[in-house]
């Protein structure tokens, strides 16, 4: 554990701090944006380059796109009105807290945790490459089946219905 | 603290984090965006274990690898679901959306 | 063939690009500052004052009449009577204006201006170099700065300029042969007067001297 | 002193001539500690210097050349024939009012163009520009450059969003729809060289493409028959990523007046200017790298007395006066248009290249390994290209009335 990583692990809880406490939406998106990149970076410096980039590409590229498309199309652009929290945030807040303390109490007590081995280095791409195609080719299947279920799937619920009353007022004809 | 347990640690504060968002803000996009930090949490504990694992075994970068994917599949349907609940409900305010009626 | 439009479309730009450094002529702009097109008769920019004679300030056309200024869309004429009159070409005494301003910011070159004057006085110029540091000041011309003289207009419109003077000459001639007329009227009635006045002389003493003829321009 | 001289001039004439480890030396007259922070500082500093030098350049190429296009002479009184315009144009830019709208978000609309230019600086970092000249050889480098290029996205959304400016948020959602839509044509094309060559990193890429032992020819993947359509699917896909003409709606003076970059002026606009050219060129440098041979010769016989960089920049010049070139020739595409010629188009032609690159790489028998990927892209691309045209035929218009 050098300076890097640990500033890379405070970027990230920084990151994660503002996407679930900022007011305006998408300044929470840009958090967690952030919270992607520095969680990148610290596969990077854990030696899982591949892992990494691929976390950049699909995390930032895509998914926070998504999350920013979603947050434009449901308005959320400004600032969020009426109450932030939910009625019951103060059980929820402590809920939370709770199974934090447990897990980094039962964490740092951990004696199974002082391991010596540390791997030099990831895996090369091919390597990679190799065992997603033989070892973990059904899993990769399905993943892809998956993914596309996912994509018709998405389409299909986002796609307004003819009829539909909550549907957005069609212009008159002429 | 060893470097194993700081990712832990951090992990797991990551992971509290997304659950006290999940919890306690009450905008959909906001309860997913929650999900997803947890998501990581987990595949931060992958990652670390691998790392500090014995053996040639590239398992907990495969499960990394498919989480990612299965994030991106989450993410997809469940902003999906979001958009069509908004155009119903004109809101993403879970505690506006009260309503089993269809 | 899909791609084909594509390819031919390359290759008539290629044509020009190529065009342009062999033949001088298909460069259609102009280097401004060291060439400059003639402008074209009817080109108008910023209205200007006309004089006739060597003294801006005595020979100014304009008269106040103010209808340019009533007139002008923008408002951008602002006009002062003088109290004192002055000769106009043919010889009345008219009014001139004490102030007058156009501001060339707010002038948007429309000519209504040139169109509603009866005198002639208001004209079209073609200077279009008026860019200033001070754009409340130094854009709003006075009189001074905006006569110029008649052979300056007659440079910028030759046709217009000597339809304007063939008129005023007319119109000057019309004015001196009425004059004329008149003085003659005038003289032959006096005549008469006086040979009426000289055969009542011989009763009754003479009473008024014939009034003073209007000065010949 | 002496020895220290020696070996930076050593140092540069090893870069120049293409020899290995051209720092080796000059590094070892540097203190121990201070060793990786000047390496890095040399592999930094080349980039920094040429490209936004080429930048600059290539704003003026590009406007005489426009201009010469549209049979005018362009820029020429900054410095001899124009040359020095940049320089004015820089000098503007920087000491220009800062505007920033009032009811913008003042951090965003600050981070938004480090966001984009940074990336794309960083995107430099793993590509080859000569035989021992690159700055990372990563193994994922490849990978590496797309992560970084889809950064791009977010800082558009970024610029669009914070200037709360209707013209610059729709200029930003049409860049980004634009840029995932092409950026599957993008990585789909590249991953035809991956499955060929079997590796991510971008020098092992190009040292791939190296005369074939005793022939004369280099095996440039531009000469193959998926190399050739995947090179010409990668320059589209890569001109509409950098949103340049004929894909640059997000632009749009005529409808949206600039886009996302709207509220931005002075040293900002400047940074996005330079961001999106920056990314054009290191797109054109990553399609040199996979498809026209990287810093290798197209002749064997020209292959070793001209060092590589040349080859890599008379090839990044000359992909530049491309697209200059096809910037000045057509218009710019319909939404609709745009979006048809990505999914119904470039799509479907990037699988059947993959699929042309896998028969290739499978096939032994040359009449075969050539002809079968030919006919089937070719065949495809004749299928698309008449799926693609309008029903009715196009002709010279019929005026019923008016006579």
């Amino acid at each position: 554990m050098n300076g890097i990583t640990l500033i890379l692990g405070l970027v990230t809880l920084a990151g994660a701090l503002a996407s679930v406490a900022l007011r305006n939406l998408v300044h929470c998106a840009l958090g967690l944006m952030v919270a992607f990149a520095g969680l990148a970076g610290l596969y990077l410096s854990l030696g899982a380059q591949f892992v990494g980039l691929v976390q950049v590409l699909v995390y930032i590229g895509a998914v926070g796109i998504v999350f920013i498309f979603a947050i434009l199309l449901t308005r959320g652009g400004g600032s969020e009105s009426g109450s932030l929290f939910s009625t019951s945030w103060a059980v929820g807040g402590g809920i939370a807290l709770a199974v934090t303390g447990v897990m980094a109490a039962a964490l740092l007590q951990s004696p199974s945790l002082d391991r010596g081995s540390v791997r030099a280095a990831g895996p090369t791409v091919r390597q990679v490459g190799e065992s997603l195609m033989a070892d973990y080719v059904i899993p990769l299947e399905v993943m892809a089946l998956l993914l596309t279920a996912a994509a018709i799937g998405a389409i299909i619920v986002a796609m307004p219905e003819k009829g539909d009353p909550g549907a957005p007022p069609q212009p008159p004809p002429g | 603290m060893n470097e194993l347990s700081f990712f832990l640690l951090l992990s797991t504060l990551l992971f509290g984090i997304g659950l006290a968002g999940v919890l306690v803000r009450r905008n959909a996009i906001l309860v997913l965006v929650s999900v997803e930090l947890m998501l990581n949490a987990a595949n931060l504990n992958f990652i670390a274990f691998w790392r500090h694992g014995a053996g040639g075994e590239s398992a907990g970068l495969m499960f990394v690898l498919f989480s990612i994917a299965v994030a991106a599949a989450e993410a997809a349907v469940g902003l999906a679901l979001v958009i069509a609940v908004y155009r119903r409900f004109r809101t993403a305010h879970l505690d506006r959306v009260d309503t089993l009626k269809g | 063939m899909l791609g084909g439009g594509i390819v031919k479309g390359m290759v008539e730009t290629a044509r020009n690009f190529l065009g342009s450094y062999t033949d001088e002529a298909r460069l259609t702009t102009v280097e401004y500052p060291e060439e400059r097109i003639p402008a074209k008769e009817n080109a108008r920019q910023f209205p200007f004052l006309v004089f006739d004679g060597a003294d801006p300030m005595a020979g100014l056309r304009c008269v106040a009449c103010q209808i340019c200024e009533k007139e002008c869309p923008p408002q951008c004429i602002y006009i002062v009577k003088d109290t004192a009159k002055k000769p106009d070409y043919t010889g009345k005494l008219q009014f001139q204006p004490k102030v007058f301003n156009i501001d060339l910011s707010v002038c948007m070159s429309c000519q209504i201006c040139v169109e509603v004057c009866p005198f002639d006085a208001i004209k079209m110029d073609t200077e279009y170099e008026l860019a200033r540091t001070d754009r409340f000041g130094a854009l709003v011309f006075d009189k001074n700065r905006l006569a110029k003289p008649n052979a300056y207009f007659h440079k910028l419109h030759p046709t217009d300029g000597a339809e304007v003077d063939g008129r005023l000459a007319a119109e000057k001639a019309k004015a001196e042969a009425k004059a004329k007329a008149d003085a003659e009227a005038k003289l032959k009635a006096a005549a008469e007067a006086k040979a009426k006045a000289a055969a009542a002389a011989a009763a009754a003493p003479p009473v008024a001297p014939p009034p003073a003829s209007p000065p010949a321009a | 002193m002496l020895a220290f001289l020696q070996s930076l001039l050593q140092m540069v004439w090893k870069t120049v001539t293409d020899q290995p480890s051209p720092k080796s030396l000059f590094l070892s007259h540097v203190p121990e500690e201070w060793r990786p922070l000047v390496s890095a500082f040399l592999s930094v500093l080349p980039i920094v210097m040429v490209f936004p030098m080429l930048f600059a350049l290539t704003t003026v190429v590009e406007r005489k050349g426009l201009g010469r296009i549209q049979n005018r002479p362009g820029p020429n009184r900054v410095g001899p024939a124009g040359f020095l315009q940049f320089a004015a144009d820089g000098i503007k830019a920087i000491i220009k009012e800062d505007v920033v709208p009032r009811a913008a978000d003042r951090v965003v609309h600050f981070i938004a163009p480090l966001v984009l230019v940074v990336p794309v600086l960083l995107s430099y970092s793993v590509l080859p520009f000569g035989r021992n000249l690159v700055p990372i050889d990563l193994d994922t480098g490849l990978l590496f450059f797309f992560a970084v290029g889809a950064v791009t996205e977010l800082a558009v959304f970024m610029a669009g969003w914070s200037s709360r400016n209707k013209y610059s948020l729709l200029g930003a959602t049409r860049a980004i729809a634009q840029m995932i839509s092409y950026e599957i044509p993008l990585i789909l094309s590249a991953l035809t060289v991956v499955m060929v060559v079997g590796t991510l990193s971008l020098p092992a890429i190009a040292e791939a493409q190296g005369p074939a032992p005793g022939g004369w020819l280099c095996r440039w993947h531009f000469f193959t028959p998926w190399g050739f359509a995947g090179f010409w699917l990668f320059l589209v896909a890569a001109c509409a990523e950098a949103n340049r003409s004929p894909f640059d709606l997000p632009e749009g003076e005529s409808e949206i007046i600039a886009g996302y970059y709207l509220e931005y002026s002075g040293f900002k606009f400047a940074l996005f200017f330079l961001g999106e050219y920056l990314g054009l060129f290191a797109a054109s440098g990553l399609g040199i790298t996979l498809f026209l041979g990287g810093w290798h010769a197209p002749f064997a016989f020209l292959e070793g007395w001209i060092p590589g960089w040349v080859w890599f920049l008379g090839k990044l010049v000359a992909l530049i006066l491309l697209f200059i070139w096809v910037r000045g020739t057509l218009p710019r595409v319909r939404m609709d248009q745009l979006m048809n010629f990505a999914w119904k188009f470039m799509l479907p032609l990037t699988l059947v290249n993959m699929l042309g690159a896998g028969l290739w790489h499978f096939l032994t028998n040359p009449i075969a390994r050539w002809g079968l990927p030919a006919v089937l892209i070719g065949g495809a691309y004749v299928v698309l290209g008449r799926g693609l045209m309008p029903r009715s035929r196009v002709g010279p218009r019929v005026y019923r009335y008016a006579d």
